[in-house]
């Protein structure tokens, strides 16, 4: 059942679609596309797949990896990242996740998890930011990351908090300012933003759901949702990783791990979900 | 044919009709933002990617059309905006010579299943998809397709009695924004996503009686 | 291994996670080559000396795998060995008691 | 190849040893684990079934096999069996146009339901079929499950 193109009469054709084209940013087509697509959603031919693998997520074995490297004194200093502070004070995971990203006077920047567990692994633990940096997340065939457990146990001990990245430093408004004006920046041979896939509710890729992410409601669901456990990767992926594959696909150059566009982008996103609630590791296809 | 237009150089032309761009600077439809804070926009974008494979920065240079649509709500630019994009778009518009719109409806369905191309991980010399059905229905048969786009089911029967429809689709599929501003689907000619002879495959794919689209 | 083991109207209901990369020898890696096979080949589930449940796995798992079964005759504060072994001989053993 | 295959015979005598007598394992008095290499390498599921030792099977409404019709991913399909037939003691899923087609065998002694809840991979659209062995019988079913392209990229 197609989902844009309604109860129009069929014989319209070309002109039809020349003038319905770009239509799905316009308020009247938003409603239009939303009704047409509720028939879609309904007879969603992938909904029983999704609850069959909905339970016993493998990304509870990362979870359980992360905590014992958690809790693990390593590195050239021996220390554990009991003392690390991602936001509620050292050592407090508790609703972190669901707080994050954010400014830390410390660094003076707003970081990510990913960013702020870096941090602490190079200045608790002494391992080399570089050679963190360098690699992040697991190529196809190998374990996951240290970072990826790592973020896999802190998101997990959010799980149930409500999301609410703060916006009280105007570092942090303007990571907000600057990842909201990205998402809708187009470029690329394929001339894609963000917002050409995630700017209207209801619409698929193939079979892929995607999240409006230019609304509440949709943000939530995303940033509530990572990191996930990809099937189709069978391993936990974070935040960043997420961010930097859709980037590959708008056919831009890298996004690089940990930079402020990556960043920016979260805070978007984190900002925009506020009044959510955290449940991730999720799985996702 | 093939040759000249395969994007053998940089995928994203730099037509720049000075006007145009003032125009959408003119008319607050920029993306780029006031320095504030941490630093603006633009020196963010410079310190955030690297180049990889055949994606290179220069990419992340925005076409007039690009800057202009980097909005919200592009359908509120002003309308002489639009009408400029429009205009510029069909001028970038090459049929083909030999006046023959249609090649084979089974390449075009390869391609249309296809999304390889362009990205930093696929291999430069790999043959290009348009990947159509991660946005539009197209065979009756595949149900993965997506519905960004409208459906292009039956496209041939509802397209009877027009005669222009061949002329106006290839236009849509080689440069959609001389309808439409801010389209959202690539221009695939334009920007030298696919071959002329490519896209003479996709139009068999939604022209030919025989094509899945229209059985 | 994440094992879940409760009772449940007289049965277990046993439910396993293993972490493994289960390569089909399929996949080309990054070096255009195709990676080795490797995957769990034998998985062994053990109550109170006694096999409860024996599997042989090919290479068509998914990775991490997940296997869920029930049985009788066990209660609360039992214990349960899984051991899986894999086609290159890595193996290994988890214990959980029964809730 | 021939390195896969060593290794293959070894895993078998591995648990085997380990069953048998291992550290690990000391309690697990069972007779040996084996491999059954020539259905795990069969490309076909008639040679397969052959090499299970079971040329005959009768289609099977006693034996229920739950899966979605349609997979998003090939890499992760969800699959449950259950057989009602009376004395089930193994269950094989195979899937037609796998390179080896034989992906799993479960083995069922008294006391242990004959249920089963996995999570396959397959190559694309194709039959699973699901082989349930009694002591006197053995039953069949098979569905078909679409396995789809997804993504941006294709």
């Amino acid at each position: 059942m197609p989902c844009v193109a309604g109860p129009r009469p069929a014989k319209q054709g070309v002109r039809a679609i020349a003038d319905r084209w770009p239509l799905a940013f316009a308020a009247s087509a938003l409603a239009a596309a939303a009704l047409a697509c509720a028939a879609v959603r309904a007879a969603d031919p992938t909904s029983v797949y999704r609850q069959m693998l909905a339970d016993d997520n493998p990304a509870e074995l990362a979870v359980a990896r992360g905590q014992e490297l958690w809790q693990m004194p390593r590195g050239p200093k021996h220390a554990a990242l009991t003392a690390c502070d991602l936001g509620q004070g050292p050592g407090v995971l508790a609703g972190a996740f669901a707080a994050l990203p954010r400014y830390f006077a410390d660094t003076g920047s707003v970081m990510d998890v990913e960013s702020r567990l870096v941090h602490c692994m190079v200045t608790i633990q002494g391992f080399s930011r570089p050679e963190l940096a360098a690699a992040p997340f697991s190529e196809l065939g190998e374990p996951q990351t240290d970072l990826e457990v790592l973020v896999a146990y802190v998101a997990a001990q959010s799980r149930g908090a409500t999301i609410r990245v703060p916006q009280g430093a105007p570092q942090e408004r303007d990571s907000y300012a600057r990842g909201r004006d990205l998402f809708y920046r187009r470029a690329g041979p394929y001339d894609f933003s963000c917002a050409t896939c995630h700017g209207a509710d209801g619409l698929r890729i193939r079979l892929q759901q995607l999240a409006n992410l230019t609304r509440s409601e949709g943000a939530r669901s995303a940033f509530g949702h990572w990191p996930a456990y990809r099937v189709s990767q069978g391993a936990v992926r974070t935040m960043q990783w997420r961010l930097s594959d859709c980037v590959r696909q708008q056919r831009w150059p890298q996004l690089i791990f940990g930079s402020q566009a990556a960043i920016d982008l979260s805070t978007y996103l984190g900002v925009l979900a506020g009044g959510g609630t955290m449940d991730a590791p999720s799985l996702r296809r | 044919m093939r040759r000249r237009c395969a994007g053998k150089g940089p995928p994203v032309r730099t037509f720049a009709p000075v006007a145009l761009m003032m125009l959408a600077l003119a008319g607050g439809a920029t993306a780029e933002r006031e320095e504030s804070g941490q630093g603006g926009l633009a020196q963010v974008i410079a310190s955030s990617f690297r180049a990889r494979g055949q994606a290179d920065l220069d990419r992340l240079r925005q076409t007039p059309m690009q800057l202009a649509c980097s909005v919200a709500r592009p359908d509120a630019l002003p309308a002489d905006v639009q009408q400029r994009i429009r205009r510029d778009a069909l001028q970038t518009v090459r049929f083909p010579p030999d006046g023959r719109w249609l090649g084979e409806w089974q390449r075009g369905e390869k391609i249309a299943q296809s999304g390889t191309g362009l990205q930093y991980s696929d291999p430069p010399d790999a043959p290009r998809g348009g990947n159509c059905y991660g946005c539009h229905r197209l065979s009756g048969t595949e149900v993965a397709f997506g519905t960004i786009g409208p459906s292009l089911y039956r496209y041939r029967q509802r397209n009877t009695g027009d005669a222009d429809a061949m002329r106006r689709t290839w236009i849509r599929i080689w440069n959609t924004h001389a309808f439409n501003a801010c389209s959202m689907m690539p221009r695939f000619g334009d920007a030298g996503i696919l071959t002329p002879e490519q896209i003479r495959d996709v139009m068999a794919l939604l022209f030919d009686p025989a094509s899945p689209v229209n059985r | 291994m994440k094992i879940r083991a409760a009772m449940q109207a007289g049965r277990v209901e046993v439910k396993i996670l293993m972490a493994h990369q289960e390569e089909t020898g399929l996949r080309k890696g990054p070096d255009g080559e195709l990676v080795a096979p490797h995957f769990i080949s034998n998985v062994s589930v053990m109550h109170a000396g006694r096999e409860v449940l024996r599997v042989q796995w090919g290479r068509a798992i998914s990775k991490n795998p997940f296997l869920q079964f029930a049985f009788r005759g066990a209660s609360r504060g039992d214990e349960l060995t899984v051991t899986w072994v894999d086609n290159l001989g890595d193996s290994r053993t988890d214990r959980i008691t029964i809730t | 190849m021939d390195n896969s295959r060593r290794n293959l015979i070894s895993a078998g005598s591995l648990l085997a040893a380990l069953l048998a007598a291992g550290s690990k394992a000391a309690d697990l008095a069972q007779p040996p684990a084996q491999w059954n290499r020539a259905a795990f390498e069969a490309k076909t599921v008639a040679d397969a079934l052959k090499a299970l030792g079971i040329p005959v099977a009768q289609g099977g409404g006693e034996v229920n096999l739950t899966a979605p019709e349609i997979a998003e991913d090939g890499a992760v399909v969800p699959v449950i069996v259950k057989s009602r037939a009376a004395g089930t003691r193994e269950i094989h899923l195979l899937v037609d146009k796998n390179p080896f087609s034989l992906a799993a065998s479960f083995f069922f002694p008294d006391g242990t339901d004959a249920f089963v809840s996995t999570r396959i991979r397959m190559n694309e659209t194709s039959n699973v079929i699901v082989l349930a062995v009694t002591d006197r019988q053995a039953y069949l079913v098979r569905k078909q499950i679409k396995v789809t392209i997804g993504g941006c990229g294709g």
